[in-house]
């Protein structure tokens, strides 16, 4: 998988059209074989632009910033960056007539060590969904597919679990990588930073690493598209993805198999409602 | 100091660090979730002081934990009530297994900001009471450039004890401080040794193959000069358009030092802790108000290369960067402060 | 779980907790305003007892419990926390309760799933009319947690006095 | 560290509501004999704490030499003070670090003519320095202070104004930003009263300004405008703050603490410091 060549034409042709101001892609670190995203807002650096399977990090996440606020941007997108970019547009915080997407039918990226990432051999759209102009041959439909280490850890016991869950939370040193670096974490200010005291867990304790991840976890529940972004950020490499993919599976069984983003216009799952919803756990 | 260097083999640094292992609270880097941090261990096999590859975060949480209880207290009709929070597990006697050179000279630039004027107590009984046995690297990492500052790596006596390993499986070990001297002299048995008192003819040698293997190599001292004259560039809002304010980078940084103040209360009673913050945070420097200071993120991001190149050697005579390359290692977008800061500085505004 | 010697209770998620002598737990019941806190309402002026071990709190509607209040309530003070809100189809707000029900599931799973018996988390529709029901539902989540012996969760050992 | 950051417990004596939105609090020590301990000097800052919500920087608003207690004024702006104005009365607790900070220079301005110009809350650090001023009088000259606020009721230290105005020996200038109907001095934004009213003697003059940035701003160019030298503009600095000692690292500018090098700063020094404030 390597689109360096298009890509470069359509950023080249998009600025010498005067249709973007900023060009969100990959560039090389120059020392390694990985890769920093780079934003290009002008037509002589478009060489440096690179896309190949090492061009892991979702770059949907820069939307959030000063740097394309209000500007027309042209962006590159896979699979899962695609459906957190539908997502984003459902819930109104980008304008599509400012974005030019260059689509990716996405073959799987691969980790530091060159492994592919677990969640592209689990990807159920590696297409893009939202693209003004896609890349490479689309995929046939695949089917959900639950998470290996789901299934390992769901099977053990509770105690088991809690010993497990417990070791995460600890090692969780609250720099809050996650939550920066996933994209569809966009509030101005976090619920879980407001200082109103009887509800802040400031310190970097175990219980507020729980309080933080948890909160964070269920804020995303539905929502999550298994970009791994929080994952590759965490300094402390904790597993966060168990967390997210356990609420997908929840609510891939209970709920209409919902899948997030997958569909223009399509909510969260906590957005919508069904009279078939499971009512059994309820008294 | 007299310098007396013990030579050993493979099997007898084993039994040296059983040894430690056996008489103090000993911490060394342990694996979880695929990369090494310092744990509390109880034998050998838990961990591996060797290892080449570098704790993710550094030492600093065993000096400055990543949240400290400063007090406990309670308030209810009675009135209000301070009280001492529980012993401070960090206070004990301990020592510090598999430490690197970098993570052990940044204890010594630490020193510099916890020290001037009002004194950190329980960060100097923190440092008092540990022996630091640090392990020279062989080889340097992607991201290393500990030799391009401002500190003689060859000569660094930040550490108590030095372990070099030596050609044909022979392991060096030296006391570096008093500290470390009378530590060997408890837990080090000579009769595994055979002693050199004259020549570190070997240890040099060591340290040229190590400082050849660096890929990053800078002058510092331009890196200052021209950072300091470039505060207003507008280079800074190019080259901090692809970091995420993620903080990561100053989490795992093993000098950043700032910190945050929280109250966390549940009825009558309630616990005040110091953690870890950084500058990347938007409401670092937010006031009641709403002023902000730094307000955009580039604005944010210039402290932060400032304060490691600029700030602090103005007032302390310190790089409050120690060339270790963690942020860079950790950073989820590969953005490595040694080009960037490279960068800014090469496009120097007249 | 079973009693260990001397009818003591322990924790089932974390065995070596031992819960103390004339141990009582702690349960905060979340109840939406129209019904389920009318409901309790009915209880008291009807003379049903039942068990005082809940803490009540009322919100507008059940959809306003966030995650939050559950996972900060077992952080704090709670053993177990009970959510009580209005039929499906009686919300006062139309259909407050069917967004409730998705969220509360999911949390229930997922508190289950790092470690927490699902017991622990409870909900109840109880309408203004069904003061028995009120009754009998606390007499259940209050036996169910006693079951279960204290939560220890991470939190609790700094408030102690 | 942590016992460097650990308060002492302080009771509330009175509370003064001065306008609207700040109330000033009266605080004594619980403790007896810290009373004599504290010692502060006009200009410096303590870190107050509600416990259960937090701490937050505010100037000491009265002079060491009214003995037996000290002052702070309180504005309603963030999370904390509004806890502190809903939660605090009369007889409560709260929690006291300090004093931190640098002061005013006591030494450089003996002899001197004072002008004070202050706005808002910006006249509780002034407030202290003019007490101490007042119970010294016989070490300064002329004693002038301007005073401006949004509105007559934005008006802090009513009581005391009133004071200095029947003190033949100093000379008060009140101003507010817009026209009122009982109020029959001067009308208009400080700098403009500063120009058009005061017009101070340049010579022999130390000012001493404190208020919102903006104000700050607008006071010194107007300062300068009139001839003052940088050196004989005085202000204090806000800047955000948690410790207090020079560690936290929040209140930086450049290489400079404004805890522990700060607060007050002559305009000469907030030349050199990068403009991040």
């Amino acid at each position: 998988m390597d689109y360096t060549k298009q890509i470069q034409e359509i950023a080249s042709k998009l600025f010498a059209e005067g249709k973007i101001d900023v060009f969100v892609g990959y560039r090389l670190t120059g020392f390694d074989e990985n890769q920093v995203p780079v934003l290009i807002r002008d037509q002589k650096d478009v060489s440096q632009l690179v896309f190949n399977d090492r061009s892991v990090f979702n770059l949907v996440n820069y939307l959030k910033y000063e740097h394309t606020r209000n500007k027309r941007v042209g962006l590159v997108v896979k699979g899962c960056d695609s459906r957190s970019l539908n997502l984003l547009l459902t819930e109104s915080q980008v304008k599509r007539d400012k974005l030019y997407v260059v689509g990716i039918a996405c073959e799987g990226v691969v980790d530091e060590q060159g492994n592919k990432m677990q969640n592209c051999m689990e990807c159920v759209f590696p297409d893009a969904i939202v693209a003004d102009e896609m890349l490479g041959t689309p995929h046939e439909v695949r089917k959900y597919k639950v998470n290996a280490d789901i299934d390992e850890l769901a099977s053990k016991g509770l105690v088991d679990r809690r010993v497990y869950f417990e070791e995460v939370f600890e090692n969780c040193i609250r720099c809050n990588a996650c939550r920066h670096s996933c994209p569809l974490c966009y509030c101005a200010k976090c619920c879980i930073d407001q200082e109103t005291a009887t509800l802040y867990n400031g310190a970097n304790t175990t219980s507020g690493a729980f309080h933080a991840l948890m909160t964070w976890s269920l804020h995303l529940a539905g929502r999550c598209v298994d970009c791994r972004n929080c994952e590759k950020a965490c300094p402390s490499h904790l597993p966060l993805h168990l967390l997210h993919k356990w609420n997908e599976r929840v609510i891939y069984e209970n709920f209409q198999e919902h899948l997030a983003g997958v569909h223009e216009g399509d909510r969260g799952a906590f957005y919508k409602y069904s009279m078939q919803d499971p009512d059994d756990f309820i008294m | 100091m007299n310098v007396e260097i013990f030579v050993t083999d493979k099997a007898g640094l084993q039994k040296f660090y059983e040894a430690i292992i056996a008489r103090n609270e000993t911490w060394a880097p342990v694996e979880k979730f695929g990369k090494f941090d310092f744990k509390r261990v109880s034998s050998l096999g838990e961990c591996d002081p060797d290892s080449p590859i570098a704790t993710t975060r550094s030492a600093k949480p065993l000096f400055f934990p990543r949240s400290a209880k400063i007090m406990k207290y309670t308030a209810d009709s009675t009135g209000t009530r301070v009280k001492e929070t529980d012993e401070d597990p960090f206070t004990a006697k301990r020592v510090i297994l598999g430490m690197k050179h970098c993570d052990a000279r940044s204890l010594q630039v630490l020193d510099k900001v916890y020290n001037w004027d009002y004194i950190d107590n329980d960060y100097q009984k923190r440092r008092q009471n540990t022996v630091v046995i640090s392990t020279r690297c062989d080889k340097a990492e992607t991201h290393c450039f500990c030799t391009s500052l401002d500190y003689d790596v060859e000569n660094l006596d930040a550490m108590d004890v030095l372990i070099v390993n030596g050609t044909e499986g022979k392991v060096h070990i030296t006391a570096r401080t008093e500290k470390g001297d009378a530590f060997l002299k408890e837990n080090l048995d000579p009769a595994s040794c055979i002693l050199h008192p004259v020549s570190d003819e070997e240890l040099k040698k060591q340290y040229q193959a190590f400082a050849a293997s660096f890929r990053l190599k800078m002058n510092y001292k331009e890196i200052n000069e021209k950072l300091s004259k470039i505060f207003d560039s507008p280079e800074f809002e190019d080259v901090s358009a692809n970091c995420i304010s993620c903080n990561t980078c100053a989490f795992v940084c093993p000098t950043c030092h700032c910190f945050k103040i929280s109250d966390e209360r549940v009825k009558d009673t309630g616990v005040r802790y110091k953690s870890y913050d950084s500058c990347n945070n938007g409401y670092f420097t937010l006031m009641a108000g709403g002023h902000n200071p730094r307000p955009v993120k580039y604005r944010r991001w210039r402290q932060r290369a400032l304060h490691k190149f600029v700030y602090y050697k103005e007032r302390f005579g310190e790089n409050l960067c120690v060339g270790c390359g963690k942020c860079a290692v950790s950073c989820p977008v590969n953005i490595s402060i040694f080009e960037v800061v490279n960068q800014v500085a090469s496009n120097e505004v007249v | 779980m079973e009693a260990v010697a001397n009818n003591q209770l322990v924790s089932i998620e974390k065995p070596e907790i031992v819960a103390p002598p004339n141990w009582e737990p702690v349960i905060i019941g979340i109840l939406c305003n129209w019904c389920s806190y009318a409901g309790s309402d009915l209880t008291g002026t009807s003379r049903i007892q039942y068990p005082p071990n809940i803490r009540i709190i009322r919100v507008p509607c059940s959809s306003r419990v966030d995650p939050w209040f559950l996972i900060k309530s077992l952080q704090t003070t709670a053993d177990g926390v009970l959510v009580s809100g209005c039929h499906p189809g009686d919300c006062h707000y139309i259909s407050g309760n069917y967004y409730a029900r998705r969220r509360f599931l999911v949390t229930k799973k997922l508190l289950n799933f790092v470690g927490f018996h699902e017991d622990r988390i409870q909900f109840s529709w109880v309408s203004a009319a069904e003061g028995p029901k009120f009754a009998k539902v606390v007499a259940k989540v209050t036996e169910d947690i006693k079951k279960l012996g204290p939560l220890h969760l991470y939190k609790k050992e700094n408030f102690e006095k | 560290m942590e016992q460097l950051l650990v308060p002492m417990i302080c009771k509330i004596d009175k509370v003064i509501q001065e306008t609207p939105d700040i109330r000033t609090y009266r605080l004594k020590f619980k403790e007896e004999g810290l009373t004599e301990k504290f010692k502060w000097m006009p200009g410096q800052f303590v870190e107050f704490s509600l416990l259960g919500s937090g701490e937050c920087t505010f100037c000491i608003a009265s002079s060491v030499t009214r003995k037996g207690y000290f002052d702070c004024s309180v504005k309603r702006a963030g999370i904390v003070t509004a806890d502190i104005h809903s939660g605090l009365e009369e007889g409560d607790e709260v929690g006291i670090r300090g004093p931190y900070g640098n002061w005013f220079p006591l030494e450089d301005i003996k002899g001197k003519n004072l002008l004070f110009v202050g706005g808002g809350i910006g006249l509780a650090p002034l407030r202290s320095l003019i007490q101490y001023c007042i119970d010294n009088r016989n070490d300064y000259k002329d004693f002038t202070i301007l005073y401006g606020a949004r509105t007559s009721a934005d008006m802090c230290y009513k009581e005391e104004i009133k004071e200095w105005q029947d003190n033949k020996t100093l000379k008060v200038i009140l101003t507010i930003d817009k026209p009122e109907e009982t109020w029959t001095t001067n009308v208009g934004v400080v700098p403009k009263i500063l120009e058009e009213v005061v017009k101070p003697v340049i010579e022999n003059t130390k000012v001493i300004t404190c208020g919102p940035p903006i104000m700050i701003k607008y006071t010194i160019q107007s300062l300068l405008k009139l001839g003052f030298a940088d050196k004989d503009i005085i202000t204090t600095l806000e800047m955000r703050m948690q410790c207090g000692l020079g560690k936290c690292g929040r209140c930086n500018i450049g290489s400079t603490y404004v805890c522990k090098d700060g607060p007050v700063f002559t305009n000469e020094q907030l030349k050199r410091l990068p403009d991040e404030f």
